[in-house]
């Protein structure tokens, strides 16, 4: 297998792995509380920023952990003093409110941080490089992604299987009072939930401000793709979200390793120019970016429950 | 466990439902509240459960319960079982029983294979989503939900509505078991060949108050309120 | 009494974007409310989806987006004398365009409704923004395409070219669009969209269809975003991948959802205000995209009729029965809520002036008078008092509130 | 009197929020100069007036009829090229639609040759020596490295970067057919947040230098991840003096960066070098776009001569010639591109002045006279009237 | 002649679980005909599929002869069938006037029309207005769904009879009525499904011996008895399936 292939599936692994670790507290905040939460990718955006501020102090280790237990506070609050506000009028007013939000973070953001990107940079250890292939070092952080992700993975999975939180909030969603009436403090059930989802992000963030970059539009590139990722792997199932954040991370970075215009892929020879040739011109690369939307579509066509969901959408 | 109520008062936005309802229940008993449809039968059950806007006092025990929310009433021994039974439409039957439990452990009293093993068919439906089910079977699946948390006092709201009369009977043996256990119930009933069979104490209401509290033989004694308030 | 007052507020309006234009004379005034004339086109369309049959699609700026390509296009042939059709005329073919594009995508979005329908207008509008992304050729790229609309074969001597003239071509189509659309409502179709938004399964054993129920609502939002898109075309003269973007298709849900999607007009007031504080907030402060937001959430948070919804409580409380108390009680609301306010604008404005992002130094002028400068300790005493006011204000008004307790 | 005022229309909100605020700041310290120095035409005063673009070209049509409006004749922008189009044709039709409020366009950054030539216009005046200008100039200068055997373009995905890649394929072919062009890869632009991938894909093309004309975060992000990854290649760039560049790199970038520039902080001429270093005294950052100041120079030259008026103001830069410290600089009247000297240099610790306090600065290793900037032109440039 | 409704061998499984087994029934045209039995017989099961709802798993069911079966609902109530939902199904933001219109509007010829103003329609409006008279709703411009749980049960079953439908299915019409409701439910019943062919699903027994010319007796998902009221009153089957202790029933 030629270094750049394994390279590519290294990086598409990693890059996999850094969706799933975002989209993992939405999968939790979706599936269970139906909330669309259109600022989940703002919070991943002020774990990041947090994570900046708090390893200038702490360092970097110390930042990671405390930089999500700040952003589940801060989801807390949102949803203590606003979703559970307009929960009664549905879910669309939620999504709007969330929606406003996203909004307001990234201002925020701005005033404190300024309009471009900070420099969030990793510590030396994560920097060095774990292996060299073919003369491409491939450095440790990515390993570490990696490593957090599929913890993660671990820990939500296993929460969502030995406490009875899952069956609460789904049954709340529709019925709240009732299940107020069995005598569980739903809203602070709500709360909770939402504080983990928002942890979540905050983590990835910390983690992949470092890595990537930590700049005020890093919310709004990956808000849709958090959907897509919650959508594609199923409603209500962590491990669908994991396959799913898996396939899209390798089809972008796989479709820039080996681009070829699509006429070639096909076999056909060049189609010259002028009328549906420009279509036929376009590279993979350059349809990578609309890949994951066209696997949504196909996924709610085809298949609304998604690759591993119970229910459909 | 005694249940005081007094000066119950309750409303749906602007409009004043209960207007100062005063009764008491006592230990182990099955007191059956009556009355027409729309007097505020089930928004007194609510008003107890906190779950709409209220005032007045209710003393479980000497303890006030008049300013908590409905999970912490629950928490203190009441238990609820709504008239539109609320089953929750995803979960299969045995995860709505399970949510049921929220001592999270089965004690002394009502137990899931208890209830199951009294309704087989709900066993049989153990992994069906409770939306699924019929509306008879939704309604026992309700009841059973509530009792399982093991309440000192049960408000159970027209249980036998929709229901066949051969499970009618097995709803109504289910009751009088429930209060021989232990538990006492506060029964709104529209069946008042059943309602009259199994409680010790009626009260009837009308128009948010009580205008009736007694024996359930007093109550056929007096076929006068029965016509004045029950009939049409 | 109530709907006299919503008919004359309507003749109004309608009066008021005839009349202002011409009277300012002043082309930003005309530009301004052609935007918004279009935005109001826009969102209506989207809210025949969204308030009248239950669908909320995220990917609304797709067939405004395809419209105004289409548009542009043609005006692009007309110009260079491919085609001999009177500019005026061609946001006609936007609307074709937004059948064609709603008949073929509709069929496959509006099997499901709820949020299987959101995320697929979602997802197949990020793939139209993609692709047109991709194809340069088409799209045009960052730079999108342009045309001039006074080319062409001439209508009533009129060029368009002045931006009065323009307007007035852009109200007339919209005043078209908002009458069909309106009148769209008030058919049995119409009817059956709104039984078919609450509950569509019953909707079928009344005979209707409910797939081709939301289809055809479907397809007829697809029209007038088309439309509205081929207008957009005809003031900017030019159309960028943006028309297509999520951003678009955000916004027209914020500005429906601010006017209320309760109401026909709804969507109409939303579309003028959120235009109006687009194109105006942003000149007077730094910080126009942080009040947007907060204006938002409040809206969502305090009125979540929107702005009808906040004009309907009006009529009410104006023409119910204790019309002065109820005014008493909002102007009271008000005055206590003004230092809250006012010390959160001048917070904010000094935090933007303190901040790094800011370009404007770190003075803030009030009143002509007044100076207050952000880096200056003492300065941040003033929203500070202006704050702690009105905290104390809000909370001595709770407290003075009646009580459930003290009722009955 | 009233200042003579200059919308200033660049993006200050979103992604390239930090490059527009950097050209606001240059803008107003120009300014500020030629105010202190007693104004123009007799004593006018300059106001620069800051205006989001948002990126947008759309946005910024609208946003011209606001300034047509509000009496602007003069406006100016830089970043982007497609929001430069956008301006050109916004102000051709406001000029004729509109004739007595006519606009005058000053394009202080942006290179796409297009603008000056196919879609040239009388009014626009561009700053900022153009792709092809600059890539002849730079090819010049790689033509002379005898080891190069193989380069790789990658670049941004729109007018600008695909006017790079397409003049860097031509002008190398030319001058050095026997350098291998292994690929002449575009990517989307300001969305790569990981370009690990393309440095897999450089690296096992065997390239030993890289040509882009990235900008930006798609610069830094470029860099920073080949330094990660030990990619050791040599830089052809023209914007790696621009905001975080340098930081980013770090000593990855040491003798590897090249860079095509009008002026950069080492360049020993002491009138410029206070005045850059009055900048840094008032804004903490460093002063790098010295067009900017001979820019307002020459506006300044024409205001002087023919007063507020923006026909005449055209007329008088068209062709107008400007003596810079370092020579002199041209308006070309055939095309309002301008031609002026430029330096290729490459970053080194062994500088007295560095960027971003790194320690790192930018050395002269050519200079190209302005003669070298002329190339051919296609406009046909249509005088008004 | 041919029935109204004929359902032969018709089988209903949900996965593992077989709920309906092999059902063969008759219902007459222009009869009232009552289906009872206890609770999760699978009375609305077939009722469902019925109408379209929920598909056969085997079997065939004809609607005046034509056979039905696994047809999209608003298919089958264009051929004339109509029914009532066991927990109620309506449209809660729309008042009692336009859900009864939007059940009127495809009999009276009126389809997607989004050429014609409503309002020209004006008998309707005024059939609508009759009919929730009738049905004693209170409030007419209301919302429907913030009526009274009993207002919402009439309008139910309103909405099942405003069509002109020949067939018309009702799922519990009476369910959580007291007595005299159920009594004026069931003149009503009585009064609108004049001529027209009625199925029923019910259990209170006043209203079934009141209304039914013939009965059905579903348990675990077989019929056991069929019969005229007097037959299945008598049928000792049925009393050990269903009715349980005689004093019950009265
Ligand atoms: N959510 C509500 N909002 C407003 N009014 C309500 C609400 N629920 C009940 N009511 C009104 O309050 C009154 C009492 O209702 P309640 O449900 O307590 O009656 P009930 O005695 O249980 O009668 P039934 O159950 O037979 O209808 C009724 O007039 C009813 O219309
Ligand atoms: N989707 C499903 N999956 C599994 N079981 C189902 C499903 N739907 C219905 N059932 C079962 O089929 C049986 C028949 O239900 P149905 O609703 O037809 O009963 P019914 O006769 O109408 O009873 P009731 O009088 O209580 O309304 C029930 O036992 C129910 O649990
Ligand atoms: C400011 C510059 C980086 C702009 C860029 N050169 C362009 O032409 O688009
Ligand atoms: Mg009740
Ligand atoms: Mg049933």
């Amino acid at each position: 297998m030629s270094s750049l292939l394994i390279l590519s599936l290294l990086n598409g692994l990693a890059y996999g792995l850094l969706l799933f670790l975002l989209s993992s507290g939405l999968t939790l905040i979706f599936s269970m509380m139906g909330v669309l939460n259109f600022a989940h990718a703002s919070f991943y955006m002020l774990g990041a920023y947090l994570g900046f501020q708090l390893s200038a102090v702490t360092g970097f280790w110390v930042a990671i952990i405390i930089s999500p237990i700040l952003v589940g506070l801060i989801g807390a609050a949102v949803e203590r003093f606003g979703l559970r506000k307009v929960h009664a009028q549905g879910h669309v007013a939620e999504l709007l409110l969330t929606f406003g939000l996203a909004f307001l973070i990234e201002e925020v953001v701005q005033l404190v941080w300024g309009r471009s990107a900070v420099n969030f940079v990793l510590p030396q250890i994560l920097r060095d490089p774990m292996f060299v292939l073919d003369g491409v070092a491939y450095p440790t952080y990515r390993i570490f992604m990696m490593a957090v992700a599929l913890g993660m993975l671990a820990v939500v999975i296993v929460f969502l299987r030995t406490t009875r939180v899952g069956l609460l909030v789904q049954a709340a969603l529709g019925l709240p009072r009732m299940v107020g009436m069995l005598g569980y403090n739903v809203p602070r059930l709500f709360t909770q939930v939402f504080a983990v989802g928002s942890a979540l992000a905050g983590l990835a963030g910390a983690i992949g401000g470092a890595v990537l970059v930590t700049e005020p539009a890093m919310a709004r590139e990956l808000g849709p793709i958090v959907f897509v990722v919650v959508v594609v792997g199923g409603l209500g199932s962590v491990f669908g979200a994991f396959v799913a954040s898996l396939i899209i991370g390798m089809v972008q970075t796989l479709a820039i390793g080996f681009d070829r215009p699509i006429y070639a892929m096909l076999g056909f020879g060049s189609p010259g120019e002028g009328g549906l040739a420009e279509l036929w011109s376009v590279s993979l690369a350059q349809i990578a970016p609309l890949l994951p939307y066209l696997l949504l579509v196909l996924t709610l066509i085809f298949r609304p429950r998604g690759i591993a969901g119970t229910r459909d959408l | 466990m005694t249940l005081v109520v007094s000066g119950l008062h309750a409303w749906y936005g602007h409009s004043h439902v209960l207007q100062g309802v005063d009764f008491e229940v006592g230990p182990g008993e099955i007191v059956a509240l009556l009355g027409r449809n729309g007097v505020g039968r089930s928004t007194t059950l609510k008003a107890l459960m906190g779950d709409v806007e209220r005032r007045g006092r209710v003393l479980l025990d000497g303890a006030r319960i008049d300013r908590l929310d409905p999970h912490q009433v629950v928490r203190r021994g009441l238990a609820y079982v709504p008239e539109d039974r609320q089953v929750f439409p995803t979960l299969t039957v045995e995860q709505n029983l399970d949510l049921g439990n929220w001592r999270g452990r089965a004690e002394g009293g009502w137990t899931k294979p208890d209830v199951l093993s009294r309704f087989p068919r709900l066993a049989e439906r153990a992994k069906v989503p409770a939306g699924a089910l019929s509306g008879g079977e939704q309604q026992l699946l309700s009841m059973c939900r509530s009792l399982l948390s093991n309440p000192r006092l049960m408000l159970i709201d027209e249980p036998t509505e929709g229901l066949a009369p051969a499970m009618v009977t097995q709803v109504k043996e289910l009751i009088v078991e429930i209060a021989a256990r232990g538990c006492a119930v506060l029964l709104v009933e529209q069946k008042l060949t059943i309602a009259l069979k199994i409680a010790s104490r009626v009260l009837v209401m009308v128009h948010g108050q009580m205008v009736f509290q007694d024996s359930t033989a007093a109550f056929i004694a007096a076929p006068e309120i029965r016509r004045r308030y029950l009939e049409v | 009494m109530s709907r006299y007052l919503n008919h004359f507020l309507i003749a109004l309006a309608l009066a008021g974007g005839v009349a202002v234009p011409w009277l300012s004379g002043s082309s930003f005034t005309a530009t301004l409310m052609s935007q918004i004339a279009i935005a109001a086109v826009f969102s209506v369309s989207f809210n025949l989806m969204w308030g009248t049959t239950g669908l909320l699609s995220f990917g609304h700026a797709l067939y405004f987006g395809a419209g105004a390509f289409t548009v542009m296009h043609l005006t692009r042939m007309v110009n260079d004398g491919g085609l001999a059709v009177p500019i005026a005329l061609l946001p006609a073919a936007g609307g074709l365009c937004g059948l064609v594009l709603g008949l073929v995508l509709g069929s496959v979005a509006t099997r499901r409704g709820g949020i299987a329908f959101a995320m697929i207008t979602m997802g197949l509008g990020e793939l139209a923004f993609s692709l047109s992304q991709t194809l340069k050729g088409t799209f045009g790229g960052e730079s999108g395409i342009s045309a001039d609309r006074t080319q062409g074969p001439e209508m009533f001597g009129l060029t368009f070219g002045p931006y009065l003239q323009a307007y007035y071509l852009i109200l007339a189509w919209a005043l078209l669009c908002l009458g069909m659309m309106y009148y769209l409502t008030k058919t049995p179709l119409g009817r059956i969209a709104t039984a078919v938004r609450d509950n569509p399964e019953r909707a079928g054993f009344l005979q209707f269809d409910p797939y081709v129920v939301r289809l055809m609502m479907y397809v007829a939002a697809s029209v007038f975003a088309g439309i509205a898109g081929g207008l957009s075309s005809l003031l900017y003269e030019i159309v960028t991948v943006e028309a297509l973007s999520l951003n678009i298709s955000s916004n027209v849900v914020l500005m429906s959802v601010i006017g209320g999607t309760g109401h026909f007009f709804g969507p109409v007031m939303g579309a003028s205000l959120v235009t109006w504080l687009q194109s105006t907030l942003s000149d007077h402060s730094e910080a126009w995209l942080f009040y947007y937001g907060i204006f938002f959430v409040a809206m969502i948070v305090f009125a979540p009729g929107g702005l009808a919804g906040i004009w309907v409580g009006a009529v009410r409380m104006l023409t119910g029965q204790n019309r002065l108390a109820a005014l008493r009680a909002v102007a009271g609301r008000a005055l206590r809520l003004a230092p809250l306010v006012m010390g959160a604008v001048l917070a904010i404005e000094l935090a933007y002036r303190a901040s790094v992002v800011s370009t404007r130094g770190t003075e803030l002028h009030l009143f002509g008078a007044i100076t207050l400068d952000a880096a200056n300790l003492w300065s941040w005493s003033v929203p500070g008092l202006c704050l702690a006011a009105g905290i104390w204000l809000l909370a001595a008004g709770r407290r003075g509130a009646r009580k459930p307790e003290d009722r009955a | 009197e009233e200042p003579i005022r200059i919308a200033f229309v660049d993006p200050l909100s979103g992604p390239l929020a930090s490059s527009g605020e950097l050209g606001l700041r240059h803008y107003q310290f120009a300014v500020d100069e030629i105010n202190r120095n007693g104004g123009v035409d007799g004593g006018r005063m300059l106001e620069v007036v800051p205006f989001d673009s948002k990126a947008s070209p759309q946005e910024t049509v609208l946003l011209l009829r606001k300034l047509a409006d509000e009496g602007f004749h003069y406006v100016s922008q830089g970043n982007g090229s497609s929001v430069s189009a956008a301006i050109i044709e916004a102000v051709e039709k406001n000029n004729s639609r509109n004739p007595d409020q006519t606009m005058v366009f000053l394009n202080y950054s942006a290179v796409d040759p297009a603008l000056t030539n196919e879609k040239c216009s009388w009014w626009h005046f561009r700053f900022d020596t153009e792709v092809n200008q600059k890539t002849a100039e730079m090819t010049d200068f790689i033509a002379d490295n005898k080891d190069l055997k193989r380069i790789y373009l990658i670049n941004q995905d729109y007018s600008f970067g695909h006017a790079v890649g397409d003049a860097a394929r031509s002008m190398l072919g030319e001058k050095r057919p026997d350098i291998e062009i292994v690929a002449d890869e575009y990517h989307p632009l300001m969305k790569i947040k990981d370009f690990a991938p393309y440095i897999a894909k450089i690296k096992a093309s065997g390239a030993q230098a890289v040509l882009t004309g990235n900008f930006g975060a798609d610069l830094t992000l470029l860099v920073k991840a080949a330094s990660d990854a030990g990619l050791d290649v040599d830089w052809y760039t023209y914007y790696s003096g621009l905001l975080g560049a340098v930081t980013a790199m770090g000593d990855a970038g040491v003798n590897k960066v090249y860079e095509l520039s009008e002026w950069h902080e080492n360049i020993d001429n002491p009138e410029l070098a206070a005045f850059a270093g009055a900048y840094k005294e008032e804004f903490g950052d460093d002063w790098r776009y010295m067009r900017v100041k001979f820019m307002f120079g020459m506006l300044a030259q024409a205001l002087d001569e023919v007063g507020d008026d923006p026909a005449k103001v055209a007329a008088a830069l068209s062709g107008m010639s400007y003596d810079t410290p370092l020579g002199q600089a041209v308006m070309q009247p055939e095309n309002h591109q301008i031609i002026m000297p430029q330096f290729v240099t490459v970053l080194s610790r062994d500088v007295p002045n560095d960027l971003e306090g790194t320690g790192i600065g930018r050395k002269t290793i050519r200079e190209f006279p302005a003669q070298s900037a002329v190339v051919p032109t296609t406009c046909q440039m249509k005088r008004p009237g | 002649m041919t029935a109204a409704i004929e359902l032969s061998g018709i089988s209903k499984s949900f996965g593992p679980l077989r709920v309906i087994e092999g059902v063969d029934l008759v219902i007459e045209k222009s009869s009232r005909h009552a289906v009872i039995g206890p609770n999760g017989a699978g009375k609305s099961t077939l009722f469902h599929m019925i109408s379209g709802r929920l598909d056969v798993t085997s079997g065939v069911v004809r609607l005046f002869g034509e056979e039905i079966q696994n047809q999209k609902p608003h298919r089958i109530a264009r051929k004339g069938l109509s029914r009532s939902f066991q927990i109620t199904n309506l449209f809660p933001r729309l008042t009692a006037i336009e859900v009864l219109t939007s059940a009127m509007l495809w009999p009276a010829g009126v389809r997607y029309d989004f050429w014609s103003p409503l309002a020209r329609l004006r008998d309707l409006h005024e059939r609508a207005a009759a009919m929730a008279r009738d049905l004693g709703i209170a409030s007419t411009d209301t919302p429907s769904g913030l009526l009274s749980y009993a207002d919402q049960r009439a309008l139910e079953l309103g909405v099942a009879v405003a069509s002109d439908a020949r067939v018309i299915l009702l799922d519990e019409p009476t369910a959580g009525m007291n007595r005299d409701e159920a009594r004026r439910t069931r003149d009503l019943i009585l009064s609108t499904t004049e001529g027209r062919t009625l199925l029923m699903v019910e259990h209170d027994m006043d209203v079934v011996f009141g209304i039914a010319d013939r009965i059905s007796v579903l348990a675990s998902g077989r019929i056991i008895a069929s019969g005229t009221p007097e037959e299945i009153r008598r049928n000792a089957a049925v009393q050990e399936a269903y009715l349980g202790a005689e004093e019950e029933i009265a």
